[in-house]
């Protein structure tokens, strides 16, 4: 469905990513994991358009998307949530959605008709069901909990019924439990929307909990890939990954995101 | 259009050398302003417009001290002094209230004391245009270098203009105390985190540049004529620098000041009518090249 | 709380302001225009900004001769009572303020107390109501003299630009004879006043003296602060004279800025604004022997009227009269002039006897000013050209302008222009 | 169905709205009255369509008096030199507008922030140094003079004061609805994503640019409409209008407003009015007595008026129905 080669990228001569050649089967569901600066963020960024490619193509169920706008490449089926939840703080959770499904339909342009569309609407409750935020629906998104924003974050990309969606720590910042919901959430929508789902995680646990296969990115580059149970085994990975501990893990995926995009 | 001029004055090196030092002190005085504003608006991320009036300030301070004291050393440092307080107390009492708010808040605040300081200006001083007059001291013949004119007065605003900007520039790249601005800059946050108190920090900023603006004012008052509203077309000015040189970049700021300054100059010889127009051509031209100005971080 | 508070405060400001507008709004009266009752003159005027200091003058000027009217029985018996009003020097302002003035105020004459756009404005206004009208500031020429903004309601009683620059030219032509002048170089705002004006005059100087030839224009910005590229631009053009229509502020810092480049050594300059005491007074060591209209000083002309009418305004305002405030009081005199002949304070019949009024006048250049009825502007005020000294009078050698040669010239220059 | 929402809604308040106004002139005979409110009407128009662009859109122009400068001058300017009839010039000059918005706004949507602001700020001041030198077209810094003329259409005679007011009222009263209406389609909402999170609203797959333009070329022809309904009042058109100031009063009038409800532009534009018209009366000191007062508004209410007004009634009906609060997220960035 979606594959890689010899993607590189460097940001003023530091390369960030180095000649990665991946790809990700139809409807799996894949995990990548990797130290601080591994070039995680990095990866999805140019797959879903947010930056151009130095050298190596992407290719969309065998269509090149390298280098096209994110717009472009959404409407080519890519959907991304993002690390930080990015929601629309002074909009409603019914808003947002319904906005987004007109986006997806095309409609986001109209100006004849009046907001929200009906059609729009009723599938934005569906998907607020799905998500269970149907109670939320009239509040300020900048208003719910940090992990009702993530997953109505992830129910943006959902909207757009994408092919592929990438999720960047789905469960960042979240409490343990809370992590269990939303990525058993997760778990349940992958296998409801026969999509191929692609997630950065950095909790282990989860990640081998759920993941059909992983993907190890250390500088730039892949370390390793395979089955849960293989890399559990791989003794780079574990010299290179698991050794660090979980606050460093933390404090990485934040510096991540004070870069952003 | 004049083009015929501008040809023959570069072709003239006494013709370019005049020309130059006209847009050099031009520049300079634009930079000291520019530079505050720059300033103020990297480390509080505050459009600050009332600096103008900071500039109008320090030129009426200077008429006063002037005529007090009569001694042009002293008004520069009194000027300048008196209206870091006014940035001070302004920022404390006022601009502190509008932090972190809509900036168009910060805005109001500060178009609402523009007018304060017109008409306060308008009050103390009188509606009359003043002018402070040429100390005796450069009340002296220009000098000829290469041919071309330059007025010793001149030469001492662009010399201190310089020394100033140094100063800053070394302040703000050597100092622990300029490590802890550009820190603010780059992230509040971080430097709330080292324990250091922000509000003292911005009063502190606030009154730098209502400092340079203060000199600036001084170093224009005994050739520019004082009129309540004259810090306006400079405030403008000083915005198309911080513009095109990046808003919070001082380097950016002083680049942009001097090329303003000689397309200024030079664009009187070539288009005599459209000075002004060149000038935001050139802003238009740099922003739609480097959307965030010459030396401006990009902002993602 | 305090909040709630802070709130309460301000919805209370606001409730009264609002209310006192729709007081002023709605309350408008129909004003009833009996005889008796006094009559309200309505005035706009630039009292903020760059320019405050003439409105204000123009103000005073008219407040010093309202109340001698008044005390001498008021127009054809009825007290006058002044509206005046600040534009801030916007002409939308000024249109505005000129219909408020009339149409909420009841002010049955408006004084246009503004400069030339503003003039323009409030003269559409003029039209639309009809008002009877004195322009007193704006000097531009085309105000009174193109026929097609000619309205039989609007007066001009001030200088007129071209006015100006034929008495300046003739003056400018025998300098430069004398002292052989030949390349000249001009520097003016670049706004239509000085534009129309700076072209004329030099025109006017070509007419009377062929050999003259301009090598070079400036054309700084109206308030334009630094005149440092203006000045460069003479150096690099070395003329070897100047003609400047600067004025106000502008032209002290110009001068300023020319003494740091010794300028006027080398240059024979002719600032016609230099003369008006806000730029005498206000321009530290003023050099000497500039060439200068006179705007308004107490030394021309050289009456007794004339200073005993300057003494008095400084002894009431303590600042000596500017331009604008002998052209207001002129206006004055004219409706007082007007009311008594036409035994009337009523608009319509003081605009019939107002055209071709002569009245006299300390302004006068014999004693006399006139409303010349043809296109209802003023004629016959004091004109002239002399050069500056560093004190009091400021002013010495004045040469007075030739009426009879001004209007001659002035017919032509209309013919040319197709206004007559 | 007709619900609070709906178009047909909208229309029905406007009709109600010039209702009450063909009344209020009968009631009171004040010319003053009618002069006010066709000044409210040009600038109401102006500040609600810039609040169109900052409020809805969240993009701060500095520039947008241009469109006012450009509505004021062709209109003025097809009416002096070409005989066609009012409307005709009247529909002419929106298109200029917006084939000035289309190009302005196709180099500027691009910046962000501040830099979208002083590039506005500098294609305006470009505006207006080219209304200062055409002085044969534009009578330069003497703005357009000899008046307007004003053939009468559909029995309408713009001469007659009255007359523009009802048309001033009524170009007002549409052009809210309209812009209302704008705001409630799906494309005001796709400006409001764009507004709190332009690169998220991307990734949405919305084509954010071309969003941006569309907005600044429709507020453009509103500010537009508002410089005809000027130009006709001083029955001619200056310089000023064109200039940054005319652009600083509409921010201004806005944030006296308040900039998150459709009306607050309006009752933004009453204050200032009623400000200046008010502070002129009685005092030179013009700026200081507004100063003071702005600085109410900027460090009393922090808001608009409107705005405040609006959340106090939230927060009665919030009480009323004691709903619960909730905590405040900090607004996320991309």
């Amino acid at each position: 469905m979606l594959a890689v080669e010899g993607l590189s990228k460097s940001f003023g001569g530091v390369a960030a990513m180095q000649n990665v050649t991946l790809d990700f089967a139809a409807g799996s569901l894949t995990a990548i994991i990797g130290p601080n600066g591994a070039g995680k963020t990095t990866f999805f960024n140019l797959i879903s358009g947010a930056m151009r490619p130095d050298r190596g193509s992407v290719k969309l169920a065998g269509e090149d998307i390298g280098g096209l706008s994110p717009t472009q490449i959404v409407r080519r089926g890519i959907a991304r949530a993002f690390q930080i939840a990015n929601i629309f703080p002074s909009l409603t959770v019914e808003a947002i959605l319904t906005a987004t499904v007109q986006a997806h339909l095309g409609y986001s342009e109209r100006i004849t008709r009046r907001f929200p569309l009906p059609e729009c609407r009723d599938r934005a409750f569906e998907v607020m069901t799905m998500l269970g935020l149907s109670d939320k629906a009239a509040l300020l998104s900048s208003s719910l909990s940090h992990g009702d924003q993530k997953l109505l974050d992830i129910g943006l990309a959902l909207v757009l019924e994408p092919r592929v969606l990438l999720l960047d720590e789905p469960t960042a910042g979240m409490g343990p439990e809370e992590r269990w919901q939303m990525i058993a959430k997760v778990q349940e929508l992958w296998e409801r929307q026969k999509m191929t789902l692609v997630f950065i995680e950095h909790d282990m646990d989860i990640v081998f909990k759920i993941a059909q296969s992983i993907r190890v990115l250390c500088y730039g580059r892949v370390l390793a890939e395979g089955s849960p149970s293989e890399i559990r085994g791989n003794p780079e990975v574990i010299a290179a990954y698991l050794g660090t501990s979980q606050e460093t893990r933390n404090q990485e995926s934040r510096s991540q995101e004070t870069r952003g995009l | 259009m004049d083009l015929a001029t501008l040809a023959t004055c570069l072709s003239s090196s006494a013709c370019i050398v005049t020309q130059s030092t006209g847009g050099l002190i031009i520049g300079m005085l634009l930079f000291l302003v520019a530079a505050g504003l720059t300033l103020i608006f990297g480390v509080l991320k505050v459009v600050n417009f009332t600096h103008g009036s900071f500039y109008m300030l320090g030129a009426y301070f200077a008429l006063t001290i002037y005529q007090l004291t009569g001694s042009y050393t002293l008004t520069i440092l009194g000027a300048g002094a008196a209206t870091a307080i006014v940035a001070l107390v302004f920022e404390r009492l006022f601009i502190s209230r509008v932090y972190g708010q809509n900036v168009l808040m910060q805005l109001l605040v500060c178009y609402g004391f523009v007018l304060i300081f017109d008409d306060l200006v308008k009050i103390i001083w009188g509606v009359e245009f003043k002018s402070m007059g040429m100390p005796p001291a450069f009340q002296v013949p220009p000098l000829f270098i290469a041919g071309g004119l330059v007025p010793p007065f001149y030469l001492f605003v662009v010399g201190v203009a310089l020394v100033i900007g140094l100063t800053l520039w070394l302040v703000i790249e050597r100092t622990r105390l300029g490590k802890t601005v550009r820190a603010a800059a780059y992230n509040p946050s971080m430097v709330a985190a080292l324990g250091i108190n922000t509000g003292y920090l911005y009063g502190l900023v606030f009154a730098l540049g209502g400092l340079l603006a203060g000199f600036a004012g001084a170093l224009a008052a005994p050739v520019r004529s004082l009129t309540p509203g004259m810090g306006f077309s400079i405030l403008i000015e000083s915005f198309i620098v911080t513009v095109i040189g990046g808003m919070g970049s001082i380097v950016g700021a002083f680049v942009a000041a001097l090329a303003i300054g000689l397309i200024r100059s030079f664009g009187s010889l070539g288009f005599p009518l459209f000075t002004d127009g060149l000038m935001y051509l050139f802003m238009a031209l740099v922003l739609i090249a480097r959307p965030t100005g010459l030396f401006g971080k990009e902002i993602a | 709380m305090t909040h709630a508070r802070r709130n309460r405060i301000d919805r209370r400001t606001l409730l009264k302001s609002a209310a006192a507008s729709t007081v002023g709004l709605l309350a408008a009266p129909m004003v009833a225009r009996s005889e008796n009752k006094s009559i309200k003159i309505g005035m706009s005027t630039i009292l903020s900004g760059r320019v405050a200091q003439l409105g204000t003058s123009s103000r005073n000027a008219v407040m010093m001769e309202i109340e001698k009217v008044n005390a001498a029985g008021g127009l054809a018996g009825r007290q006058i009572e002044m509206v005046i009003r600040d534009s801030k020097g916007q002409p939308q302002e000024a249109a505005r303020l000129s219909r408020e003035l009339v149409n909420s105020d009841g002010c049955e004459i408006l004084i246009d107390a503004e400069a030339s756009s503003g003039a323009f404005a409030v003269h559409e206004v003029a039209r639309d109501l009809g008002m009877l009208t004195l322009h007193t500031n704006s000097e531009t020429s085309s105000l009174s003299a193109d026929p097609k903004l000619h309205l039989p309601n609007a007066f001009r009683v001030c200088r007129q630009g071209v006015h100006d620059c034929i008495v300046g030219g003739a003056y400018a032509a025998k300098v430069a004879k004398t002292k052989n002048l030949t390349k000249w170089m001009t520097t003016s705002p670049d706004y239509a006043y000085g534009r129309d004006t700076t072209g004329e005059y030099m025109s006017y100087v070509k007419y009377f003296n062929p050999d003259v030839e301009v090598v070079g224009e400036a054309w700084p910005k109206l308030f334009q602060p630094d005149y440092t590229e203006v000045l460069t631009k003479i150096l690099q053009t070395k003329p070897q004279a100047l003609y400047s229509c600067l004025w106000g502020g502008d032209v002290t810092a110009f001068i300023d800025q020319g003494n740091i480049y010794a300028l006027f050594g080398q240059v024979e300059t002719f600032a016609v604004n230099m003369a008006d005491y806000t730029a005498l007074t206000a321009v530290k060591n003023l050099p000497k022997g500039i060439h200068s209209g006179n705007r308004y000083i107490k030394t021309f002309p050289n009456t007794p009227e004339n200073a005993a009418w300057a003494d008095a305004y400084r002894a009431k305002y303590n600042e000596y009269p500017t331009n604008w405030a002998w052209e207001n009081a002129s206006a004055i005199h004219f409706l007082a002039a007007a009311a008594k002949k036409a035994n009337s304070a009523d608009g319509a019949k003081l605009a019939e006897v107002m055209k071709g009024l002569t009245i006299a006048s300390p302004f006068g250049a014999d004693g006399n000013i006139t409303l010349r009825a043809e296109d209802q502007t003023m004629v016959g005020y004091a004109i002239g050209w002399g050069t500056t000294i560093s004190t009091e009078p400021y002013v010495t050698d004045m040469t007075a302008g030739d009426w009879k040669q001004i209007l001659e010239l002035e017919a032509e220059w209309k013919k040319k222009k197709n206004y007559a | 169905m007709m619900t609070r929402h709906s178009l047909a809604f909208d229309v029905l308040l406007g009709v109600a709205a010039l209702a009450v106004l063909a009344i209020v002139p009968l009631v009171f005979p004040s010319k003053a009255l009618v002069d006010f409110m066709i000044r409210f009407s040009a600038y109401a128009l102006f500040a609600t369509s810039l609040n169109f662009l900052v409020g809805y859109g969240g993009m701060v122009s500095f520039g947008h008096g241009m469109f006012f400068g450009l509505g004021a001058y062709s209109f003025a300017l097809l009416m002096q030199r070409t005989g066609m009839p009012i409307p005709a010039a009247f529909a002419l000059t929106l298109l200029l507008c917006a084939a000035l918005g289309l190009v302005v706004g196709a180099i500027c949507v691009r910046l962000k922030e501040i830099y979208f602001a002083f590039l506005t700020l500098a294609f305006q001041m470009l505006v207006h140094s080219l209304i200062i030198l055409w002085v044969p077209l534009t009578g330069g810094d003497q703005g357009l003079r000899g008046g307007i003329p004003r053939p009468p259409f559909l029995g309408i005679n713009l001469a007659n004061q009255t007359h523009l007011y009802f048309t001033s009222c009524t170009l007002l009263i549409i052009g809210l609805i309209l812009m209302h209406h704008l705001v409630q389609s799906p494309f005001g909402y796709t400006l409001r994503m764009i507004r709190d999170n332009a690169a998220r609203a991307n990734f949405l797959g919305v084509a954010v640019f071309r969003v941006r333009l569309i907005a600044f070329v429709m507020a453009g022809i509103f500010a537009g409409t508002g410089g005809v309904i000027m130009s006709l009042f001083v029955s001619g058109a200056y310089p000023e209008f064109a200039y940054w100031t005319i652009s600083g009063e509409g921010i201004f009038i806005i944030m006296l407003g308040g900039l998150n409800a459709f009306l607050g532009p309006a009752v933004g534009t009453v204050i200032l009015l009623v400000l200046n018209d008010v502070v002129t009366r009685h005092t030179e000191y013009y700026g200081l007595t507004l100063g003071i007062i702005i600085l109410l508004f900027a460090l009393g209410l922090r808001r608009g008026l409107l705005d405040v007004l609006i959340d106090l009634w939230h927060r009665h009906a919030a009480f009323a129905r004691a709903g619960k609060k909730a905590g405040s997220v900090p607004k996320a960035s991309l």
